[in-house]
């Protein structure tokens, strides 16, 4: 399989760390990655929420970029990203008109034949938990994790449905196979506000106390999240938060990537755990999880 | 309640164009709904709200088009789509409410400002661009916004952390996104 | 003088083909009830639409007919619980077949009439004669007749 | 040769005003084989009847038509007077020129025509018309009741009160449905279990009624009147014929931590057991798969104690044949359970947790917790740590009228039981508080709507309009998330405990069984009455009737109500030695069928079968299509599918209908 990979604006800006840990463990497996050239942005919700057909074409245009440099499958980290290519991609198999639209829209007649994957996905159903398992040089025992999906990558389940739409599992399969404990909590699927981040900065303050409080009920000492939105909407703004509500929370928000990456050996800096406003160093140092060699084994 | 209780509408004109014209658009046929509630209870930004989704499932049953398009619940949505996922009656309102938008947004109806702005300038980032420039929109926004220093005190340790580039990143071939933009927003069709 | 074209205009010869448990007895409540309709329309009576085979249209076009009407219980309704969807599922195959042996499918029309609807009847017949009417005498059965062997016919 | 007699009546002025009758009768008089033709003023009078009786013989007639009215008005009444001129029945037809000309009809010259072509017609189809006799079917005068709830009870015990004997097959090992289950009953608060024990007992002792429980009906062979029955009898390991029911074998049992089925797994029972104290029959049967010996060789403690030697380790199933003339499918309901991974296509509830929390119960748990004889004596805790619940939400409508859940029925009863359940809670916890999410209240039967009204007027229910979206568990409560769409608010509940009034499905084996025997049933697999306002007891089967929910969601008067129906349509088959039907059934024509069975699939009844034909060697000629007559309802659907024209309609032959085709126009 030829896999195209399409970070998304996020992942070369405010996700970098995201990118770079994902970089990280796919080196560490040996998965390789070919990112898709000269991608353009997905639109998000913005797009759609303007336009039905611009929403469409962004994310297709990606798609068909990919097919003209081969590729077969292609790999989004980013839920967002994610979603929207798969919508798109789904309404326009469902008709022709709406591809002949789209087709004319990109000026492009590529048939774009893909099939997108979301990193979770791909890391379970193609790569495989029990492959991740055998790899974990530095098993995360004792951190309690509570993975977040939240509404992008498991909604609308009639077109992303790698997992369950209300109990989600993948990432805590993930979680489980790197040594660390899997915490079944309460808001795993609920939303974080998204893109009301700037406009509407209110809201997302409050349904982020919410996932805050409910990680904090189950006693996780982190959260793990497969989403640059879910990411800077709980940790950067996590301060603001406790500002708003009078809450004291600290809990970290770590990528997916960024806790495989400590289990395969990786040090703070390798995956940039630094440039988070809540610092988790503290909470891995604690708890003895950061492998003391920077650079271990990095290259088996 | 915030809103002024306008304790009387008149349903004089009962014809079913704005149900019609949702069910082409949106493919939605609204009279399936039958005001469970369930959407409403699952809202995301359900403390925000005035009309609750499946009141906005009732004004298009009773074709108040005018107040639909004037609600600022769809502007609100956070497009979480928890509603579409759990209704009973397998409705598309997410889909809805983003229909309802986008025609608020065509006949420049009472809206939120912020959310509709943010949209504006997003797009036009990733117009220019090709890719979305977060320091350039967030700067943007809130001088148009009139919140010049809003999340000001996150902008420097985003730079320090190396987080929020100073210069756009831009793609080689910025005449394909120019002509999806031209192609699909000014389309007669408009919506669809 | 106007009379006269009335009564020397072409009167249509119709069978029709009815369940006896709800379209017969809807055409007795048109009589109890004293409608009039139309006097062009012969009833043969059958326990069911299902029981008509299309053998039997195709033999009341042989023997003169102009149009020929059929009428069952309403979905759902049916007394054998479903004999009225096997006729409805015949007669769609049916339609194809008279199209492809040239007999305008207009001259074949399918109804549901309950036994509460005798009005229905009565203006169902009304209708039904007049679109005949319109169409004319049909006269090329026989030519139809020689083109396609008819005898196996049979679906 | 055919002689036909043609009688033309009047009706007074109802057919002589616009049908010249006298006219008529004259043209008659000249069709080819009418011996005959009369007209007389009202032919159904007694003057009228003995015209037609004393034509018959003066001029020895073998066809009668009687040009009058509908046949529906007084084709019985014609029939009778030929019989009484020693004809058969079936040679008279009706020519209607009442209903279908003079009555519709002005022009008195086409009334007149058309009445001659209706006459013409029918004269050319009784030429065709066989003498047929009236099918008699001998009839078994038992019946056989399937499933012991209250519907399968209430049928037994009326039929057997008629006297008529009764078998009654019930699969689980006592009777009592899930009556038995429940704690007290709405509308009027009585005790379950004392209302149902008496009749359950009864059925125990009747003289006329044969129980066998823990059995299922393996076959079912035959039609109205004579079917025959196999029945399982399943492997108890106890013979019932020698246990007095001591319970000695319960008590010493080791094996105890099994999960009640009765108490909807919130209470425990042995490895052998009876289901409940009351149950009847009061015989315990050993569960296999847990018990210790069946598991591991070791044990027989029960039969160690067993002082009458009942314990049967090498028992199996027993066969039983059974014959009976009606049948009474009392099968009923299971709930819905919301549950992930589920036997049926429906999807479970992956919004309130996939039942894996313990305080998210249904309503027929929260009825054992209610019940006096349930696992916490009546005493409402809650299953997660015993605690007192303070505060209880009721979540109607879960999985009923729900489209995404594929049940788009309203499930009738919840509406009920859940205001049942917040009164009956609030008697028991003063200081609780009941909190019931609900779409529409349907509380349409006698003295419902008061019973409603009083649990939130006296009991002090808050109803909340509105779906729940979620259900999380936060520390020791659980957060509800529901709407009140009447404030058009977001609704947040910490609960201690949450009852789900879920959907009312039909038992899980339905669709094989209703096959076994024959019957109906619709897209969620409830079985199927014949006519939904004229014939709601039957089935599409003759001889076999429903009760009780199996048919669709039923409360307790319905269900008692509808079995009591069903038991008079038994004993009205039972009252008669012979069933009489009229002879419009379908026959083959054995030389020209060719087999396909084309027409077995097209009867809804399945009154056709195969037959083979075997020579005088015995070995197998052809198989050929066979109707069997007692089944046969005569819609004449095989007729118009057979394409080698082999099975034909008594009554409607091709021959009879062609006759009047061609002779309709002239
Ligand atoms: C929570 C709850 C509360 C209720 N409260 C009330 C109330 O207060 N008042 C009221 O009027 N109604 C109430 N009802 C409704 C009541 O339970 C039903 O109306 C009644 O039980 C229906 O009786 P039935 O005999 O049709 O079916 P069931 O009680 O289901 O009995 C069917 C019997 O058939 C047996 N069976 C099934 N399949 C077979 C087979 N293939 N072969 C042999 N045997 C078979 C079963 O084992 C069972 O014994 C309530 C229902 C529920 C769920
Ligand atoms: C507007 C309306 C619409 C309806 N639509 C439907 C529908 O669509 N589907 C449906 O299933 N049901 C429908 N129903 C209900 C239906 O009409 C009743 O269920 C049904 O008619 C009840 O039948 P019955 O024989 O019990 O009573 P009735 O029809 O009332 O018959 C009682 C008979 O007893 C006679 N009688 C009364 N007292 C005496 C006496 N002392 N001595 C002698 N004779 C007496 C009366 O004259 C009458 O003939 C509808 C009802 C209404 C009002
Ligand atoms: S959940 Fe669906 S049916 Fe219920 S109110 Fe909302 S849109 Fe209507
Ligand atoms: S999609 Fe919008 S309306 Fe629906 S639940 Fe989410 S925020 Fe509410
Ligand atoms: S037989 Fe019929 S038509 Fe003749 S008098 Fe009697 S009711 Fe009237
Ligand atoms: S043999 Fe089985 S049923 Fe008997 S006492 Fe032992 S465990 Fe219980
Ligand atoms: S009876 Fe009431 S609770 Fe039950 S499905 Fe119908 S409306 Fe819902
Ligand atoms: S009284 Fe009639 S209209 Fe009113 S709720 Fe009851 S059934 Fe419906
Ligand atoms: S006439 Fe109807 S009921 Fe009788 S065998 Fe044929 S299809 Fe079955
Ligand atoms: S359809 Fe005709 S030929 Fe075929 S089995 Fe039936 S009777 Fe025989």
């Amino acid at each position: 399989m030829n896999y195209g990979y399409f970070p998304g604006c996020s992942l070369h800006s405010t996700a970098r760390e995201f990118n770079i840990s994902t970089k990280a463990v796919c080196s560490s497996l040996k998965i390789n990655f070919t990112e898709v050239e000269d991608w353009i942005c997905c639109g998000a919700t913005p797009a759609h929420t303007t336009n039905h057909d611009l929403g469409l074409a962004l994310p297709y245009s990606n798609l068909q970029l990919a097919a003209q440099q081969g590729f077969d499958t292609l790999v989004a980290p980013c839920a967002a990203c994610y979603n929207r290519l798969k919508v798109s991609d789904f309404e326009i198999r469902k008709s022709d008109e709406k591809k002949n639209r789209i087709h004319e829209i990109t000026e492009d007649k590529t048939e774009a034949d893909i099939s997108i994957l979301h990193l979770i996905e791909f890391f379970k159903n193609d790569f495989g938990i029990e492959e991740i398992k055998s790899a974990v040089k530095n098993p995360l025992v004792g951190l309690r994790v509570a993975s977040y999906y939240g509404c992008l990558l498991v909604r609308p389940n009639e077109i992303v449905n790698f997992d369950d739409e209300e109990n989600p599992t993948s990432m805590d399969e993930i979680v489980s196979a790197i040594g660390a404990d899997a915490l079944d909590w309460s808001h795993k699927t609920e939303c974080c506000g998204a893109a009301h981040a700037i406009p509407k900065t209110e809201i997302v303050l409050q349904l982020c106390k919410k996932l805050l409080q409910a990680a904090e009920n189950s006693s996780a000492d982190c959260i793990a999240v497969a989403c640059p939105l879910c990411h800077a909407n709980l940790d950067m703004r996590q301060n603001q938060i406790n500002k708003t509500f009078g809450t004291k929370f600290n809990t970290p928000i770590l990528y997916i990537t960024q806790l495989m990456g400590l289990a395969l050996g990786y040090g703070a800096n390798d995956l940039s755990l630094q440039s988070h406003f809540v610092d988790p160093i503290k909470l891995l140092t604690r708890k003895n999880l950061i492998p003391q060699l920077e650079k271990m084994n990095r290259e088996n | 309640m915030k809103r002024k209780l306008e304790t009387q509408i008149t349903l004089n004109t009962l014809i079913d164009s704005f149900s019609n014209e949702i069910k082409t658009l949106s493919k939605v046929n609204a009279y399936e709904c039958y005001q469970c509630g369930k959407c409403t209870a699952g809202c995301s930004v359900g403390d925000f709200l005035e009309e609750t989704p499946n009141q906005m499932m009732r004004l298009i049953q009773l074709n108040l088009r005018d107040e639909a398009l004037n609600s600022k619940t769809p502007f609100l949505c956070a497009t979480c789509n928890t509603c579409t996922a759990r209704c009973p009656m397998d409705i598309d309102i997410a889909k809805v409410m983003e229909t309802i938008r986008i025609l608020s947004e065509k006949e420049k109806k009472k809206n939120v400002k912020e959310v509709s702005k943010f949209s504006k300038i997003f797009l036009d980032s990733i117009k220019n661009h090709g890719r979305l420039f977060e320091l350039g929109l967030t700067a943007r926004f809130n001088i148009e916004n009139k919140t010049p220093f809003k999340d000001s005190e996150l902008a420097p340790s985003l730079i320090f952390k190396g987080k929020l580039s100073l210069l756009p990143q831009k793609i080689k071939n910025r005449k394909r996104i120019k002509k999806i933009f031209d192609n699909s927003i000014n389309e007669k069709k408009g919506v669809e | 003088m106007e009379e006269k074209i009335l009564t020397s205009q072409f009167e249509p010869k119709i069978a029709s083909f009815v369940c006896t448990w709800c379209t017969y007895t809807g055409a007795d409540l048109a009589g109890t009830s004293r409608l009039k309709y139309e006097p062009n329309v012969r009833i043969i009576r059958l326990p069911c639409t299902g029981r008509i085979d299309y053998n039997l249209i195709i033999k009341a076009f042989e023997n003169g007919a102009d149009g020929i009407l059929v009428s069952g219980c309403h979905p759902n309704d049916c007394h054998y619980s479903s004999g009225n969807f096997y006729a409805r599922r015949r007669f769609i195959v049916f339609r194809e077949l008279l199209q492809f042996i040239g007999i305008d499918v207009r001259r074949v029309q399918f109804a549901w009439v309950s036994a509460a609807e005798g009005a229905k009847w009565a203006k169902l017949v009304n209708k039904f004669t007049s679109e005949i009417k319109d169409l004319g005498q049909f006269t090329n059965y026989q030519k139809i007749k020689r083109d396609i062997f008819l005898e196996e016919a049979v679906i | 040769m055919s002689r036909i007699g043609v009688f033309v009546c009047y009706c007074g002025e109802n057919i002589g005003r616009t049908v010249n009758c006298s006219e008529v009768t004259q043209r008659a008089a000249k069709l080819r084989d009418v011996v005959y033709s009369v007209d007389y003023k009202y032919m159904c009078s007694d003057p009228g009847q003995q015209i037609i009786k004393d034509a018959i013989k003066k001029y020895n007639l073998n066809g009668i038509v009687v040009a009058s009215c509908s046949p529906l008005m007084h084709e019985k009444t014609f029939r009778h007077a030929v019989v009484e001129a020693g004809l058969n029945p079936f040679l008279c037809e009706l020519a209607n020129i009442r209903e279908h000309c003079s009555w519709v009809h002005d022009d008195k010259r086409n009334a007149t025509d058309k009445a001659l072509d209706l006459i013409r017609m029918m004269v050319e189809k009784v030429k065709k018309n066989l003498p047929l006799d009236t099918i008699k079917i001998p009839v078994t005068r038992r019946a056989l009741v399937i499933g012991g709830g209250v519907a399968g009870i209430q049928a037994a015990l009326d039929i057997a009160d008629g006297g008529k004997e009764v078998v009654m097959v019930e699969k689980s090992p006592s009777i009592g449905g899930h009556m038995a289950q429940l704690s007290e009953t709405f509308p009027t608060l009585d005790c379950s279990q004392c209302i149902l024990t008496p009749k359950m007992v009864d059925v125990n002792s009747h003289k006329n009624i044969k129980l066998y429980t823990y059995s299922e009906i393996e076959n079912v062979k035959g039609y109205i009147g004579n079917f025959e029955i196999t029945i399982r009898k399943k492997t108890r390991y106890v013979d019932d014929s020698i246990c007095n029911g001591c319970g000695i074998c319960i008590e010493k049992c080791p094996q105890k931590k099994i999960n009640s089925e009765f108490n909807t797994n919130l209470g425990t029972r042995k490895a052998i057991y009876v289901p409940f104290p009351q149950a009847v029959p009061n015989i315990p049967v050993i569960d296999k798969e847990n018990c210790t010996y069946f598991k591991n060789g070791k044990c027989k403690v029960c039969e160690k104690f067993c002082d009458r030697n009942a314990i049967k380790f090498e028992q199996t199933d027993e066969f039983i044949k059974e014959n009976v003339g009606a049948i009474v499918v009392a099968t009923g309901f299971d709930l819905y359970s919301i549950e992930k991974e589920r036997s049926d296509n429906y999807q479970g509830y992956g919004e309130y947790g996939y039942g894996k929390d313990p305080d998210i119960i249904n309503s027929l748990q929260f009825e054992r917790l209610l019940s006096a004889s349930g696992p916490t004596l009546g005493e409402v805790t809650r299953p997660s740590d015993g605690k007192i619940p303070e505060t209880v939400v009721f979540i109607q409508c879960v999985g009923s009228r729900d489209k995404s859940k594929g049940i788009e029925f309203c499930s009738k009863i919840c509406c009920m039981y859940t205001a049942k359940h917040t009164m009956l809670y609030k008697h028991k916890v003063h200081n609780g508080k009941a909190f019931v999410f609900y779409m529409d209240i349907r509380a349409a039967g006698k003295n419902y709507d008061e019973f409603v009204r009083r649990a939130i007027e006296e009991d002090e229910a808050i109803y909340l309009r509105g779906r729940v979206s979620r259900i999380y568990r936060e520390k020791d409560k659980l957060i509800v998330k529901g709407a009140d769409t009447l404030i058009g608010k977001q609704v947040e509940i910490a609960a201690d405990l949450v009852v789900l009034a879920t959907a009312m499905l039909p038992q899980k084996d339905t669709v094989p069984f209703a096959q076994k025997l024959g019957i109906g049933y619709d897209k969620y697999h409830f079985l199927s009455e014949a006519h939904p306002k004229l014939k709601p007891i039957e089935t599409n089967t003759a001889g076999i009737f429903l009760a009780g929910a199996c048919q669709a969601p039923k409360d307790i008067p319905e269900a008692v109500a509808q079995a009591s129906a069903a038991a008079s349509k038994v004993l009205g088959l039972c009252s008669n030695d012979q069933l009489e039907r009229e002879p419009y059934v379908a026959y083959v024509n054995e030389s020209s069928c060719i087999g396909c069975e084309f027409c077995l699939q097209s009867c809804t009844y399945s009154a056709i079968e195969n037959k083979s034909i075997v020579n005088s060697k015995g070995e197998l000629v052809k198989k050929v299509a066979y109707v069997n007559k007692g089944v046969c309802q005569g819609c004449g659907t095989c007729v118009s599918i057979c394409r080698s024209k082999s099975i034909d309609l008594a009554g409607y032959t091709d021959e009879q209908i062609y006759s009047e085709i061609n002779s309709m126009f002239v």
